[in-house]
């Protein structure tokens, strides 16, 4: 184990390289780009024993990533904005396949304008589709996580795709020390690849033909969705696993900050949790009781979690950098939805910031938290339930 | 936690200062964090990097808009860009510049003539003085790093020939860099 | 097919994947041995991979009913006439 | 080498029961290729009618690997599986089959990628001319005058030369094939499997559905297309290009029978005026010229 | 005005020529393909004066659309699930660049496997992107909201492009009597196309490129979700017009079926609404008083339409026809959510049925309900937020 | 009609202050597109450097309508653009400008789709060999033995023939050209803006920073490019294929400067020895052979 | 509400049949609803068409699981499919048949030789009689319609002179279709 | 720009969108009137269109050094040395 400074987009790029993925098919979009350049130069240079498809487009990118996948090896891509919503198609498809591969989105806004900086409205596009999808914090994380999605992705009860999300340029392109495990660690935690199927000459299946019978169909939808819910016991374990080979844990589905006496929650993913951190701190040194919530899978969603925080609180804010236009910010929809379905009864807002790439410092965060407090505790209740927040 | 803000020139390497700063700092028992401001890097344009350094780990991620210290590493940049933007009143300017730089006014200057450094060592690319090392070396000085480390850490980072050079050229500069107020 | 559980959209092959396809079946193809020159032509060219060729048997070619769709490739390329297309039953 | 009808193996890797339409060219191709590849054949199928020739699971008419993928997707899903089986050492051959949409259309960057690239792949478009599967609409390879839903009075735009486009791709093999000739066929499928690198094979399949002719007259009609000299049979090992015998003797203009022939039997073609045919007729002569003109000497 | 009996595919083509669309382009897939087909008939014919550009996927096919919109005329498309997911990246792109024009998706479910039955999995995967999103319960109302949704989206406090929802084969292939207004009729509803700019040579203007100010950019994203909460008063209006024309009004973005005194709600979009207000009529026999709500437009969110009506039900049951899979069906999420955030206290319930397109009868709505209203009113709450419903 | 410099417009449609780099071929390119069609041009450009060298809105440096678009559907856009300008009675011409990735990778189904439409757009490819608004990866279209971020040894596939396979698409006019041969370019523009029907000009736009030579000398590596018989200027008019004069030198081999000259002016060359050069001149033959057979006689 | 099952062959016009009857339907003050069980329906494959009459507005949108009426438009099809399936007890069955058909046991049945009409008037295609107006006729009989109404209808839905001829298939049948029990 | 209030990504033109992009030069262009020959070539091949032509004026033409990156191309292609690159200030 070294510590190394890297790039959260290096940070994937090793994380791939020390599970031993075997194929990488990849197509360049700023800020991914530097993901495929290191896998590339890895395997050029003769560091990674791996294929290396260089595809023509993101649809082919994850084509051919799942050709290779359901073929027998581990594969691997990695997108970003207008990649994935290009690939939007494959994407759906791996899932209903049921094939176990890992891809890391450098989570980017969605064009027009052009626009390359950090939102998360292109992964949460994604959250129906039957992937596992979870957001790191820091690369360290980014690390871990990429390299433990290809467990949980490839366990018996899970068999589905995942991704492991990082923002562009506050992780992707930020440089901070990681944790570098040895291969043999790694070999040691990852067990050779397990999937459903595989296709091989001579083994006659066929997937994908139409179904005669269409509650045979409705049973697989279905079973992706409890295979994801099962995969919450799974992300747990794996979470432990890792933990006793490396001291490192984060809490399975969520991790929580200060929440242990907390009246406020502050709700949200990806790299500006790191910052909530530090809001919640000042927050609390001027008396206001307020834990952060960070959503690390946000599918399978982390219903029971959260419940087990947000039934007694006396406010929930959500985060979103990302908005369901025409309703509210995508992670607000799946909290309160839960929280309603649940019958929690808590005042509940919804703060967009961030959206289009926004720089967010822990003094906004810390802001908008503070007004928001300020009206519950007044009024017992939010008066707008979301809120479009630019900066102070 | 210290807040730095590098300005530069696309092609000049401010961003490779940014990164090897963190490994230094890592070296030294702390943490480090390094990030470019990412747009169209296009040659000779005016550009800026930045990193924090810290004794726990850095968990915030936003901009730096008030920074401790400026590093200039061309001395043409003044001209162009307004290089004190946002600096704290005891905030820092280490600079590339032969002479005590005319540009600062009110704050702490250190400065070092790192494209002489540069040109003696013949790190140059394109006919341009590759300024990034040695002005890591006067800013280890300014934040009291071991240059031995800086020395280390550079070598990992570029490797080879080149390394050594680069490494000498941040030694010197460390040695070289002249404070005043 | 399911080893562990999972609901996979996964089949096996099998014949009659889509019926008993004879039953589409308008006209229906008629093999006259005395005619055939064993040239294998409908077998080669039967999209339903429905003939047989019987090597040395006495009717060197069989056709399986159960799925024949009627199609009369046969009866096309065979360069003897030795497969005629009937009218199926009634109609 | 070219093979004998004798040497075809009898097993039955297609399967009868299937639920192609009667007197179908891709049920036709689909046994030619289990003939030529056997149980090394793994199968990679866009959306098209083969999709549904293959039937309704849990069943299914293949008895082959076969994976079922997006439209716009094969050649990259083959290209990944080509690279896992050679990855673990496994004797496959990976076939892309691609109907003339699924290749030239919505699937044709995808194919143009992996030729260049050239992922270890053949690739067997089946043409049959327009979009079958969602009922007979106009695709590029679609033949000038021809009609279709979505061409009401015939199309006005010619026919795309795909495999000249492939051949310009200095892929490793080009060829033509036609479903009328299935030993050329079998053939050109097995030394395609012999050459490593990305390999496109251009099957004609006159479709008596979306063509309106005689289900009878699947072959008939193929046939006709190469003796009319509107098809024509060439191979291209590296580059060097062959006209393939079927096609030959038709080199010779006056040899070709008349297009109106080969027309006169397809109701797609009712509408077609006779200065329509004209064009079709140029287009001919056209198409040859090119392929003379690149042709070994 | 005449009376034909019509698919609910030949209803959105015949109100596509009589909007006076100038350009279609469009591409294939079952179960849309008849829309297409009889478009390039009307056109071929020399009925309908427009261009057909005949691409050759699904992503051109909105591209050339958004091209022909751009540049100031009038344009459709039409598609289904593989192809909306290959076009989503078009999708969020017409959206931001805030060029009117109207899509109709005859919906269908995803695959693995190959299906072509209805679910609405393809298009609620739509609902992030800005679009204004509809759902026709029958074929009048496919063919009168594919009219109206012009002048919706061309209304100047909207400027945003429409789709219009109808069940694959349960409306697209059925034939039933429908009204088909008559040109003039139409024509003096339909105002000139109106757009927010249009590209012209001659005209120097930039559309897309890369914001200097990152404000600017997350305000035109708050713009679209505004100009959907604009969009509620527009098609409000715009229902009255047409029902000034012709006699037919559906109540804006949801329409009730005795939910005056009802206890219990459906709520549901779509054709099986049919079904659904047969099945309260059969409840209601047994003395059960169920409302239906038939969310007609579910972008805009009717989000006070709904809170008008459930703010004191006994119980809520979202039926949905598609998951977000590891979390709930996609319109409970927003239901549910919306709910949460208005501080209403209900119990509410997610039915997931016909997911894949199995067939849903109106037995199997009443079976479902009469069930969930049994435990609600015996416990007063739901022991389980999310059913799968398979049918009796 | 061949013009002279001094015939060329002075007004400024591409604006100075723009976001390109220092000696940058796609503002060439840009710039000479103004001289060409002055305010007919209307431009679609998909993702890549020129989406950048545009510069940051509410500004811009194009003084002609630009509408940026996703990186897959410029031809498709330019299509119903152009439509649209014909429905209304506009005089207009639309211009696809894309680079070689927006068009012969991700983009390539949608400009085939476009030429067999024959749809009345031309497509521009100014073609910089590589995906540079990324950061210099490898495309189709860079040539063997470049290194890029994304082959470290070199590519080991050749350079995609891109203008031969829009040749093979029969669209009504097919030419290369080269930012080192303005007046040469600008014909062409102005021929296909004359031409109704999908035209395809091929651009070739040496990149300083992505092949790593000095700024300075962007026209001479083109130029140079043309003079080693390395890129092939010629234009096709409903198929007859003519080399164009800066080229017509070369068709004779011996004319040709040797290839290192250009090779040995650029970084991404580093790495090649001397086999590979070989290949890349085998390469070279092959291309004139087949230009040459297909040229008029 | 009255729910229609028809039986067919691929390419026989079952589907038209129904739409038809939508028509039919409509012009005589009643509402009607159509649709095919869509598959892939190869020529000479049994197919299905399903309709509903009612005198408001049909909301009902799911398959017809127990039809009243069961059309059989081919004479062979009873031995390959099961076509009363699903039947009610007190439904009805419109034949294609020479005489009384005997795969009916229990069911009031009503039957015409609509392939001879067919026939008899030249409508064919590849050989096969086209039975589906004529067996509209005799539907029209059971349901009750004026055969004005359905010839109307017919030739609204055809046109030209194929339509005329397959409306007067329709009015034979409507004549010579016979009751039995 | 934004007629009915709606926020739209449109631009309009103007020069300098990337700044005064002269910052940028690090060689700069420096013209002697005395050996042109008025070809014209720099005008043309100025890949930055910072080159004037002054039909008759005393000097030929003019760089407009607030936008001109230094890139070297008017010099390299000037056929007389007309232009020469000169470090720019300091450095
Ligand atoms: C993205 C996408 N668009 C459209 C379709 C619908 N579709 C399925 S098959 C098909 C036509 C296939 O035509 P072709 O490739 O020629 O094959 P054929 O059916 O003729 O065998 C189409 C348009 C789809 N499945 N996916
Ligand atoms: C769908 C999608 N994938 C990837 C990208 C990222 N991307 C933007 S520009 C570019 C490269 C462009 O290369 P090329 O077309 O050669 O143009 P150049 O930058 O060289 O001018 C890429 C990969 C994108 N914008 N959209
Ligand atoms: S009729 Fe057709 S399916 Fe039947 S045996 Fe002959 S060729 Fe085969
Ligand atoms: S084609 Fe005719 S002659 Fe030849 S084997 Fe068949 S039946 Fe016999
Ligand atoms: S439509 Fe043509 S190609 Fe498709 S299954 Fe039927 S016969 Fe075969
Ligand atoms: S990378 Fe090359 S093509 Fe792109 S802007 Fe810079 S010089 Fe121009
Ligand atoms: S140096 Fe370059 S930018 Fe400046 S004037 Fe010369 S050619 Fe133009
Ligand atoms: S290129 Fe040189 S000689 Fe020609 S006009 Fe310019 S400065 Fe004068
Ligand atoms: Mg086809
Ligand atoms: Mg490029």
């Amino acid at each position: 184990m070294v510590v190394k400074p890297l790039t959260g987009n290096y940070a994937a790029a090793y994380a791939a390289k020390l599970a031993r993925v075997k194929v990488v098919a990849a197509y360049p979009i700023t800020p991914q780009t530097t993901i495929v350049e290191k896998l590339a130069q890895f395997i050029d240079n003769g560091e990674m024993d791996a294929e290396m498809i260089r595809v023509e487009s993101e649809h082919s990118a994850l084509a051919a990533a799942y050709g290779a996948a359901s073929g027998g090896v581990r594969a691997f891509t990695a997108t970003s904005s207008h990649g994935l919503l290009y690939m939007h198609e494959m994407v759906w498809w791996v899932a209903g396949a049921r094939v176990p591969l890992v891809m890391v989105i450098v989570t980017r806004t969605i064009g027009p304008p052009w626009n390359i900086w950090s939102d998360h409205s292109d992964l949460m596009d994604q959250r129906d589709s039957g992937w596992i999808i979870m957001m790191a914090e820091h690369n360290q994380e980014v690390l871990d996580e990429t390299i433990k999605m290809f467990k949980i992705t490839e366990d018996p009860r899970v068999f589905l795709p995942g991704m492991v999300g990082l923002d562009a340029f506050i992780l992707s392109h930020t440089t901070e020390p990681v944790d570098l495990p040895g291969q043999e660690l790694v070999d040691s935690f990852l067990p050779p690849r397990r999937q459903p199927y595989i296709m091989k000459a001579g083994d006659p299946i066929l997937m994908g033909n139409v179904p005669r019978d269409l509650h045979d169909n409705m049973r697989m939808r279905e079973d992706i969705h409890k295979s994801l819910e099962e995969a919450k016991k799974v992300i747990q374990e794996v979470d432990e696993e890792w933990y006793k080979l490396t001291g490192r844990r984060y809490g399975g589905l969520i991790e929580c900050y200060r929440c242990e006496d907390a009246d406020h929650f502050i709700i949200g993913m990806g790299a500006w949790v790191g910052d909530m951190r530090e809001a919640a701190d000042r927050l609390r040194e001027k008396g206001i009781r307020v834990g952060v919530i960070k959503v690390r899978y946000v599918r399978p969603f982390p219903r029971e979690e959260l419940l087990k925080w947000l039934t007694n609180a006396k406010s929930v804010i959500v985060f979103d950098r990302g908005v369901s236009a025409g309703s509210a910010g995508q992670l607000f929809l799946d909290v309160a939805a839960h929280l309603m379905a649940a019958g929690v009864r808590v005042p509940v807002k919804n703060v967009l910031a961030g959206v289009t790439g926004l720089d967010v410092t822990y003094e906004d965060i810390a802001d908008a938290v503070l007004k928001s407090v300020a009206e519950v505790e007044e009024t017992g209740r939010f008066s707008t339930f979301i809120e479009w927040y630019y900066g102070r | 936690m210290v807040e730095i803000r590098f300005h530069g020139r696309g092609g000049q390497g401010a961003v490779t200062a940014a990164n090897i700063l963190v490994s230094v700092a890592y070296k030294s028992g702390l943490w480090g964090q390094a990030f470019p401001f990412f747009g169209a890097e296009r040659r000779g344009a005016p550009v800026m990097a930045f990193a924090r350094i810290s004794n726990r780990r850095i968990r915030v991620r936003s901009m730096i808009r008030y920074p401790d210290i400026v590093v200039v590493l061309d001395p043409m940049l003044p001209k162009l860009v307004d290089v004190l933007k946002g600096l704290k009143p005891d905030g820092v300017v280490v600079a590339n510049a032969p002479r005590k730089p005319d540009y600062v006014k009110g704050h702490e200057v250190y400065y070092v003539n790192a494209s002489k450094i540069a040109l003696d060592l013949n790190l140059v690319l394109a006919g341009w003085p590759l300024v990034n090392t040695a002005m890591l070396g006067a800013l280890a000085k300014v934040l009291g790093f071991d240059i031995g480390v800086v020395e280390e850490a550079i070598k990992e980072y570029i490797g080879g020939e080149r390394g050594e050079v680069n490494a000498s050229a941040a030694r010197r500069a460390y040695e070289e860099v002249v404070r005043c107020v | 097919m399911n080893p562990h559980g999972k609901v996979l959209p996964i089949s096996r092959p099998g014949p009659g994947v889509a019926g008993k396809t004879g039953t589409w079946r308008v006209m229906r193809p008629v093999y006259d041995p005395s005619k055939c020159v064993k040239c294998r032509l409908c077998w080669l060219y039967c999209p339903e991979n429905v003939i047989d060729v019987n090597e040395g048997g006495e009717r060197f070619i069989s056709i399986d009913y159960d799925y024949c769709k009627g199609c009369g490739i046969c009866s096309s390329v065979c360069p003897t006439g030795a497969i005629k297309m009937v009218p199926e039953g009634g109609a | 080498m070219p093979i004998s009808i004798k040497d075809l193996p009898k097993e039955k890797l297609f399967l009868p029961g299937n639920a192609s339409c009667p007197g179908c060219p891709e049920a036709l191709g689909l046994k030619y290729l289990t003939m030529a590849l056997g149980r090394k054949l793994m199968i990679v199928i866009p959306a098209g009618c083969t999709s549904i020739i293959q039937g309704l699971a849990p069943g299914g008419a293949f008895v082959f690997p076969t994976l079922n993928v997006p439209f716009a997707s094969s050649d990259a899903v083959a290209a990944g599986l080509a690279a896992a089986k050679k990855i673990l050492g496994e004797d496959a051959v990976v076939v892309a089959w691609g109907g003339d949409g699924g290749t030239a259309d919505i699937g044709f960057a995808t194919l143009s990628g992996a030729a260049e690239r050239n992922d270890n792949v053949i690739h067997i478009c089946v043409d049959n001319e327009a979009y079958m599967n969602t009922g007979i609409q106009r695709s590029s390879l679609t033949p000038f005058g021809a009609w279709t839903t979505t061409t009401w009075r015939g199309k006005r735009e010619r026919k795309k030369e795909l495999s000249l486009i492939m051949l310009m791709h200095k892929i490793p093999y080009v060829a033509t094939a036609s479903v009328g000739y299935p030993l050329d066929f079998i053939e050109k499928v097995r030394k395609a499997a012999s050459i490593k690198g990305f390999k496109f094979i251009h099957l004609h399949a006159p479709c008596p559905v979306g063509w309106r002719f005689d289900p009878a007259k699947t072959v008939h009609v193929a046939k006709l297309a190469v003796e009319t000299g509107m098809w024509i049979l060439f191979e291209a090992e590296n580059g060097k290009l062959r006209i393939s015998p079927p096609s030959k003797p038709y080199a010779d203009k006056s040899k070709r029978k008349p297009i109106k022939e080969y027309i006169r039997l397809q109701g797609r073609f009712r509408t077609l005026r006779d200065e329509d045919i004209s064009i079709l007729e140029k287009m001919v002569d056209d198409a040859w010229e090119t392929i003379l003109r690149l042709a070994e000497r």
